[in-house]
């Protein structure tokens, strides 16, 4: 069989790593603002197949893609708004209200997907964009610059989250609710509210995130998930709450599987060893995770609910 | 005040969200909200098996609308030329649900009930002796466990693997096919190999079989199929409801694809070549007839191209080269007279 | 009264969530009412249906009991899912391995096998956090993935039946396995077999462990407060792995008993771990949380789940409303229920209010307690 | 003219009232002092300022009218600042974030951190606080956070500050430091509440003193007119012993020995530096030194907790320590009373039996048959709960719910039980009420006369010249000396922990 080593495999697997790092970036990224509020999401696989299903009902419909990918962005507010009050409001523990929501997403689409759409049918993809001129600096450019533009959106993101945080009152705010609340509302700081707008920032990215899943497949099935979420949510953590943390364990997780999806493919990967080679992603990071591990810290009010007394 | 100001900042966040949504949609948006209309099962009062009206009902472990496994069997009852009052339990793999699910439709008189997985034999061997003038039709599975209420069918997938792959042997340029399966496991491995053995026989290409490992990730079966292209492949196939997403990468790419259990032509019109069906019909039919005439079980069945359980469904949109048609025609003439080893 | 309306609040929620469902079935064209009758009858309407929903709650009783251990310890543990295959595994490739033992000795060992089994891969993030400081969240959800692999991999190589090898199925499953494995039934006549007793007397096990034993003793004060165990003395990191390990090996012992109590008498994957542990996993976490991580708690509220599961098959089977309701409306209920939480706080408070303006006003002789619980 | 008046204050809580009828004023340019027991009702007092809490009688007038606060920021809007003794700031931050947070900035969405830093210089340059606006909280040292936490505040231009026990944490040179800068602020005629239980601190910096007592007010003073016994007196509501009695006793063999013991400290540098030391049978070796000179490293490596560099050893009654684990140094008959209370000294959700037994619950006096015997356990915490005047409504309440000086004596009266050989007591009455502060040396002795090895350390120098036999001072790691108590003074030692080496007599 042909040789993994040659140019045009290479860029194509790089550029299948990246297509799978699109969703987990995503929903990786959103969880991030969320965290370093201090408000652990475990329902983002749930909020992300709401999303994934009913873009693509709307594209199904009106094959309109940018409009697919806006009713992704309002199922996750949606959904958002419904964690924020869970959290914020009423302060519900936040890792099992997280599974409910999880549930309650696995479920309701796929009850939606039987009563509304019922057998597959294709939709509308998104179009590759390649970049002008970039696209064009070989080897290099057909690897990274010819994508959808929610790809690239997702990687976009990276920096501009990165600047949020680091650099604007609101960053500064989502920083100080995730460390010490009690010290962010001694001055004036609004816990509440920051955390809310924090979780509709995590929530939207969820909600993107599914849309990307089911745009760039133009298809749904239930579950079609297959447990994507927890993996972003985990990536949070291997990330060490940075965007760019979260975008090497994206691209880490994407790569390997892409790497080892090119190798079934050539026949370097016997048959007989496909479930071992499925292993990778997972195991390759939790050895990633033991060599780094214990440098970073999470938010120290992660996961709790601020009340004042 | 403050709260105010917070509201309404975000009321105009969620209001401009809208606009712009709306703005893209313009007035195309028609979102259907009414229901589908589905068949209410209960709507005749048919409790009592009210003249010739047969009630069935199916157990099953995936979406009966999965457009492979289960809908086949679905589309099979319908297509059953008797008055049916059907009743679908879908969805459920796991084997004590799917036990609970048989044992009631039993327990509320269900003439008829298909357990439609392998793995459902096992409380079948318990659940029938206790319901003796129930008939249970199980597959697949090549024996009926000993117990006479008990039919079983089972298909001969590697038979229209073989067609199909004899058909991609002849539509592949680059002489290099892909193959997509999630595990390798099941009816999808005796397709597989048939295919393989159908493509290889028919000429010189390279067949390469990638098992994702994983049922339901779909995303990771369409870079399974991108993984093909990119090693210079132009005809795809594979098995299991997991291909839509390989199917669409297909349909990007414009390479041929051939379907399985299932007619996939509606997922792409213009490149599904042709789709082994499953016509459990054939067998259904003899099962019933025999349960007409007291039979309630007790004989195996299997579906194949000579019965006509197996069909190969070409899809007209889809311009065969020369002579492919014959080469496949003459593979299933070759199979049903035993001439043809299929490699199963 | 005061604790009767507090008690209340939660079962209120989940009736207001049941109520959603309601509204739910209504949408999808179905009459509620059926669907509770529906419902109920599934869950409860005979003595079989009742075993089912026993049945049903078995591994989310052992899940929750063994969530509660790691949660006390203040571990996180969303590994049941792998931990149940692990289980699984390794009590089936004993049975397989020694078919003949008499069921006497066969049983209880196949049981040993898959808390075992589920120890092994509870102890693994377990010794990963406290040696590596490798965050257990993480670990576990990887695990999980690696164990479906396993999975896989077993059960269409090495564990694979060999009739299905012979005929070329290959579904990938196991050959029968031996009845001198198959837990017995404890009620005569109903399917209701050895492991929802062993369930239940697990979690009470796991209560004495708890609270009743110096090494529950030990898990509770690292789970309280690491710093202080250390400085008495305690090793924090031996008690992390060993509450990760004890509580994977329950969720490995409901592993087992979902092969060996199981109708189909072997072991079989469709590729997901839920297919094989019907998201128990996950769902045993809810049942736990929901009995407020108390493992006596976890026997009711994991049978309120496992008679939703069940009575879902049926409201599917009788009204033809896909499954997948049942897992929605799961998920509503955990919404409310945990948001009621705060709620029922501060009806308490001011329940407590109102009893102290009707008491006589008393200045009690040590504010002190007072204030450093108002702060 | 008093800038702030409370009058007639009173707070009810269900069961108990913790303020009733007090009254309160502070004036321009004074330091008005609130004295109190932990509950005292101190902090209720200031809740009710901030506006945390709303007053059921009684009314708040600020700057002449009658102010109705119902939110920290109408608090510090309104020229109120407050810092707390638990630092309110966001460690991963910059001094300049901590400052600019809740402000509103002209540059939205962002802050001109580059403003709000020059600025910082200048009130730094104008009040002597010295506070780089660029660095992490993080890596300030205590008393660096303290000016932060009051550079908050005067960057907010509070009027009238609340100091709600600033010098808890801090060294003696930054407690000196500190009240220089109060000084300045007064000076400059803002008004200040300082709320503290260290009556030398409270004589040195006071203006008036206000003492409450359960929730009332039990006199105002001033230093001038008052002393510590009598301060301590009207907190307490009886006179109060505050230096203990100490009779001789005979020592014993040297039961704890450390030699050339060398430590790491977390930051990388050598926290401990060739120190070595005896501590015989009945006596007490107080370490004094400024806090951070290596005294919890020093305890924390005898307890096992930590790790010594090679060449280091520990003798405990003459058995080699260093290759065991805490455990079975405990089961030797070391006793251990952590710095930190409620982080490393109890379990603060366990309840007071739990934590009685959290050193010996797995002794076989306590379990039968790999059970816990209830009755036990039981009636050992009844009577220690007895022996040690805990205030508990129950042996079943949980311990955080006690006050400071309860929990701490939960822990020393666990740390005793069973006569140990060795106690390391480090910071045995920090943040501890009077009265349990009084109780806690008289055990401390006692058990010094029963034969136990002590070795304290403490920074209350007060409490080191009282209860030890002989001082060692530790200064940057290294012991700088060791006097016998009847040759130290209050001044010899103090400028031995400043690092002035003079050789004592």
């Amino acid at each position: 069989m042909s040789d993994f080593f040659t140019m045009s495999i290479l860029v194509a697997t790089v550029a299948s790593g990246i297509r799978l790092a699109t969703p987990y970036l995503l929903a990786g990224l959103g969880e991030t603002v969320g965290q370093r509020s201090g408000v652990l999401n475990l329902g983002v696989d749930g909020v992300m197949q709401l999303s994934a299903f009913f873009a693509y009902w709307t594209v199904l419909e009106t094959d309109n893609l940018i409009l697919g990918s806006f009713v992704g962005v309002g199922v996750g507010l949606v959904m958002g708004v419904i964690y924020a009050v869970i959290t914020v409001v009423l302060q519900a523990q936040q890792g099992i209200s997280g599974i409910g929501i999880f549930l309650f997403g696995l479920g309701f689409s796929d009850l939606m997907f039987r009563r509304q759409v019922g057998t597959p049918k294709p939709a509308n993809q998104l179009p590759d964009v390649p970049i002008p001129l970039l696209s064009d600096i070989p080897v290099i450019g057909e690897a990274l610059f010819e994508h959808s533009w929610l790809t690239y959106l997702a990687f976009a993101m990276v920096p501009l989250l990165a600047f949020m945080l680091r650099k604007t009152t609101f960053g500064m705010n989502i920083r100080a609710v995730g460390e010490n609340p009690q010290a962010a509302d001694s001055l004036g700081v609004s816990v509440g509210w920051t955390r809310t707008y924090a979780i509709l920032i995590g929530n939207a990215m969820a909600g993107l995130a599914g849309a990307a899943l089911v745009l760039e497949l133009g298809i749904f099935q239930p579950n079609l998930t297959a447990g994507l979420g927890f993996i972003a949510v985990a990536l949070v953590y291997f990330g060490a709450w940075r965007p760019a943390g979260v975008m090497s364990g994206a691209l880490l997780y994407g790569l390997v599987a892409a790497v080892v999806l090119q190798w079934k493919a050539q026949g370097i990967i016997p048959r007989s060893a496909s479930d071992i080679a499925a292993m990778a992603p997972a195991v390759l990071t939790i050895i990633a995770l033991v060599v780094l591990a214990g440098r970073v810290q999470a938010p120290s009010a992660l996961t709790r609910p601020f009340s004042r007394h | 005040m403050k709260l105010t100001r917070h509201l309404l900042r975000l009321l105009a966040l969620l209001f401009s969200f809208a606009m712009v949504a709306a703005a893209c949609g313009a007035d195309e948006v028609s979102v259907d909200v009414g229901i589908e209309d589905e068949t209410p099962s209960g709507d005749s009062d048919d409790s009592e098996a009210s003249g010739d009206t047969l009630t069935m009902a199916i157990v099953a472990p995936s979406a009966s609308d999965d457009l492979a496994f289960t809908q086949s069997m679905i589309d099979a009852i319908d297509a059953l030329d008797r008055d049916i009052d059907l009743q679908v339990t879908d969805g459920t793999f796991v084997v004590d649900d799917a036990a609970a699910a048989i044992r009631g439709y039993a327990e509320d008189g269900v003439e008829v009930i298909i357990a439609h997985g392998t793995q459902f034999g096992g409380p079948l061997s318990e659940i029938a002796p206790e319901f003796p003038d129930t008939t249970f039709i199980w597959g697949t599975s090549s024996d009926t466990q000993g117990l006479d209420n008990v039919f079983a069918y089972y298909p001969a997938a590697d038979e229209g693997g073989y067609v199909n792959g004899v058909l991609a042997a002849a539509v592949t340029q680059t002489g290099n096919i892909g193959v997509i399966g999630p595990v390798e496991a099941g009816d999808a491995v005796a397709y597989i190999n048939g295919f393989a053995k159908g493509a290889e026989d028919s000429g010189d290409v390279n067949v390469a079989i990638t098992y994702t490992g994983s049922f339901s990730d779909v995303a990771l079966m369409a870079e399974a199929a991108q993984a093909h292209l990119s090693n210079d492949v132009d005809v795809l196939t594979g098995s299991s409801q997991a291909v839509v997403g390989a199917v669409g990468v297909a349909s990007e790419n414009g390479v041929a694809w051939f379907g399985t259990q299932a007619n996939q032509t509606s997922l792409d019109p213009e490149l599904v070549v042709a789709s082994q069906v499953y016509h459990w019909e054939v067998v259904l039919e003899e099962m019933l007839a025999l349960r007409d005439g007291g039979t309630l079980g007790g004989e195996a069945f299997e579906v194949n191209l000579e019965n006509g359980g197996l069909e190969i469904e070409f899809n007209d949109g889809f311009e065969l080269p020369d002579g492919a048609r014959d080469a496949a025609d003459a593979a299933i003439d070759g199979i049903i007279d035993g001439s043809i080893d299929t490699g199963a | 009264m005061k604790r009767l309306l507090g008690a209340s609040i939660p079962l209120l929620a989940a009736l207001i969530a049941f109520l959603f469902g309601a509204v739910m079935l209504l949408a999808i064209g179905a009459s509620p009412w059926e669907g509770l009758k529906a419902l109920l009858d599934g869950a409860f309407g005979s003595a079989d249906r009742l075993a089912a929903t026993a049945i049903k709650a078995t591994p989310l009783v052992l899940v929750g009991a063994g969530i509660t251990i790691a949660f006390r310890t203040s571990v996180v543990n969303i590994g049941g899912e792998g931990q149940i295959v692990a289980g699984a595994l390794l009590s089936t490739s004993v049975a397989l391995a020694v078919p003949d033992l008499p069921a006497i000795i066969l049983v209880p060992v196949v049981l040993v096998a898959g808390l075992i089994g589920g120890a092994i891969v509870g102890a693994i993030p377990g010794a990963l956090k406290a040696y590596a400081s490798v965050n257990e969240i993480l670990s576990t959800i990887m695990l999980n993935i690696v164990m479906v692999q396993l999975m896989n991999y077993l059960l269409r190589g090495p564990l694979i039946d060999p009739l299905e090898v012979e005929a070329g199925t290959r579904i990938p499953q196991t050959e029968r396995l031996s009845d001198n494995a198959t837990l017995p039934n404890i009620v005569p006549g109903v399917r209701l077999h050895l492991g929802v007793l062993i369930a239940v007397l697990a979690a009470i096990a796991v209560y004495v462990l708890l609270w009743r034993t110096p090494t529950g003793f030990r898990l509770r004060a690292v789970g309280h407060s690491p710093d202080a165990a250390k400085a008495a003395g305690i090793n924090v990191k031996r008690n992390i792995t060993t509450a990760l390990a004890l509580s994977g090996s329950l969720g490995g012992l409901a592993g087992a008993i979902l092969v060996f109590g199981s109708e189909g008498q072997r072991m079989v994957t469709d590729g997901s771990s839920a297919g094989f542990t019907g998201s128990a996993g996950f769902n045993g976490i809810v049942a736990a949380l929901f009995g407020g991580l108390h493992p006596l708690w976890t026997i009711p509220s994991s049978f309120l789940f496992g008679a939703l599961l069940t009575g879902a098959t049926n409201l599917q089977r009788v009204l033809q409303v896909p499954a997948p309701i049942a897992i929605a409306i799961n998920g509503i209920v955990v919404i409310f229920v945990v948001s009621s939480g705060r709620l029922r706080e501060k009806i308490d408070r001011m329940l407590e209010a109102r009893a102290e303006f009707d008491d006589t006003p008393s200045t009690p002789e040590t504010p002190a307690v007072v204030e450093g619980a108002q702060s | 003219m008093s800038m702030l008046e409370m009058r007639g204050i009173t707070k009810r809580f269900p069961g108990v009232i913790a303020n009733q009828d007090v009254d309160f004023d502070v004036r321009a340019g004074e330091v008005h002092t609130l004295l109190g027991e932990n509950g005292a009702g101190k902090s209720t007092l200031m809740k009710i300022l901030f506006g945390l809490y709303q007053p059921d009688e009684g009314e708040v007038i600020w700057q002449g009218s009658p102010a109705t606060i119902t939110s920290p920021s109408q608090a510090i809007e309104a020229g109120i600042g407050m810092v707390h003794q638990h630092f309110m700031l966001v460690p991963t931050l910059t001094v300049a974030e901590n400052v600019a947070l809740g402000l509103s900035s002209g540059r939205a969405p962002f802050t001109d951190l580059d403003a709000v830093s020059e600025r910082i210089r200048e009130i730094s340059d104008q009040h002597g606080l010295s506070v780089d606006p660029s660095v992490d909280v993080w890596r300030l040292s205590v008393g660096e956070r303290q000016r932060v936490e009051i550079m908050k505040a005067l960057y907010r231009q509070a009027e009238l500050l609340v100091l709600d026990e600033p010098t808890a944490v801090l060294t003696p040179q930054e407690v000196d430091d500190l009240f220089e800068i109060l000084r300045r602020m007064t000076d400059e005629g803002r008004g200040l509440i300082f709320i503290s239980h260290k009556l030398h601190e409270v004589m040195a910096l006071s203006d008036r003193i206000t003492v409450l007592r359960n929730g009332r007010v039990s006199g105002h003073t001033t230093p001038g007119e008052t002393s510590r016994e009598e301060l301590a007196a009207m907190m307490v509501g009886r006179a109060v012993k505050l230096t203990p009695d100490r009779p001789p006793v005979e020592t014993g063999d040297s039961r704890l020995e450390v030699r050339s013991l060398s430590v790491q400290g977390d930051r990388g540098t050598r926290a401990v530096d060739d120190v070595s030391f005896d501590v015989k049978g009945g006596e007490i070796l107080g370490i004094a030194g400024v806090s951070g000179n290596g005294q919890r490293e020093i305890a924390e490596t005898i307890a096992g907790l930590r790790t010594p560099l090679p060449g280091s050893s520990v003798l405990l009654d003459g058995t080699d320590v260093l290759p065991m684990k805490t455990k079975q140094r405990r089961d030797l008959g070391l006793a251990y009373v952590p710095e930190e209370r409620m982080k490393d000294g109890a379990v603060g959700d366990f309840s007071v039996s739990e934590n009685l037994i959290l050193v010996n619950h797995d002794t076989a006096e306590f379990t039968s048959s790999g059970l816990f015997n209830f009755d036990a356990i039981r009636r050992h915490c009844s009577e220690l709960v007895e022996r040690f005047a805990v205030k508990t409504p129950t042996i079943d309440t949980p311990t955080s719910s006690l006050s400071g000086g309860n929990i701490q004596k939960v822990i020393i009266a666990r740390e005793l039980t069973g006569n140990p050989g060795v106690l390391i007591a480090s910071q045995p009455t920090r943040g501890v009420d009077i009265g349990s502060a009084e109780y806690i040396h008289e055990q401390l002795i006692a058990q010094r006369d029963r034969g136990t090895a002590t070795l304290l350390i403490s920074e209350d120098l007060d409490e080191v010249l009282g209860l030890s036999d002989r001082i060692a001072v530790v200064f940057e790691g290294r012991i700088v000396a060791i006097v016998d108590a009847d040759d130290a003074t209050r001044e010899n030692i103090g400028l031995l922990m400043a690092g002035v080496v003079e050789p004592t007599g």
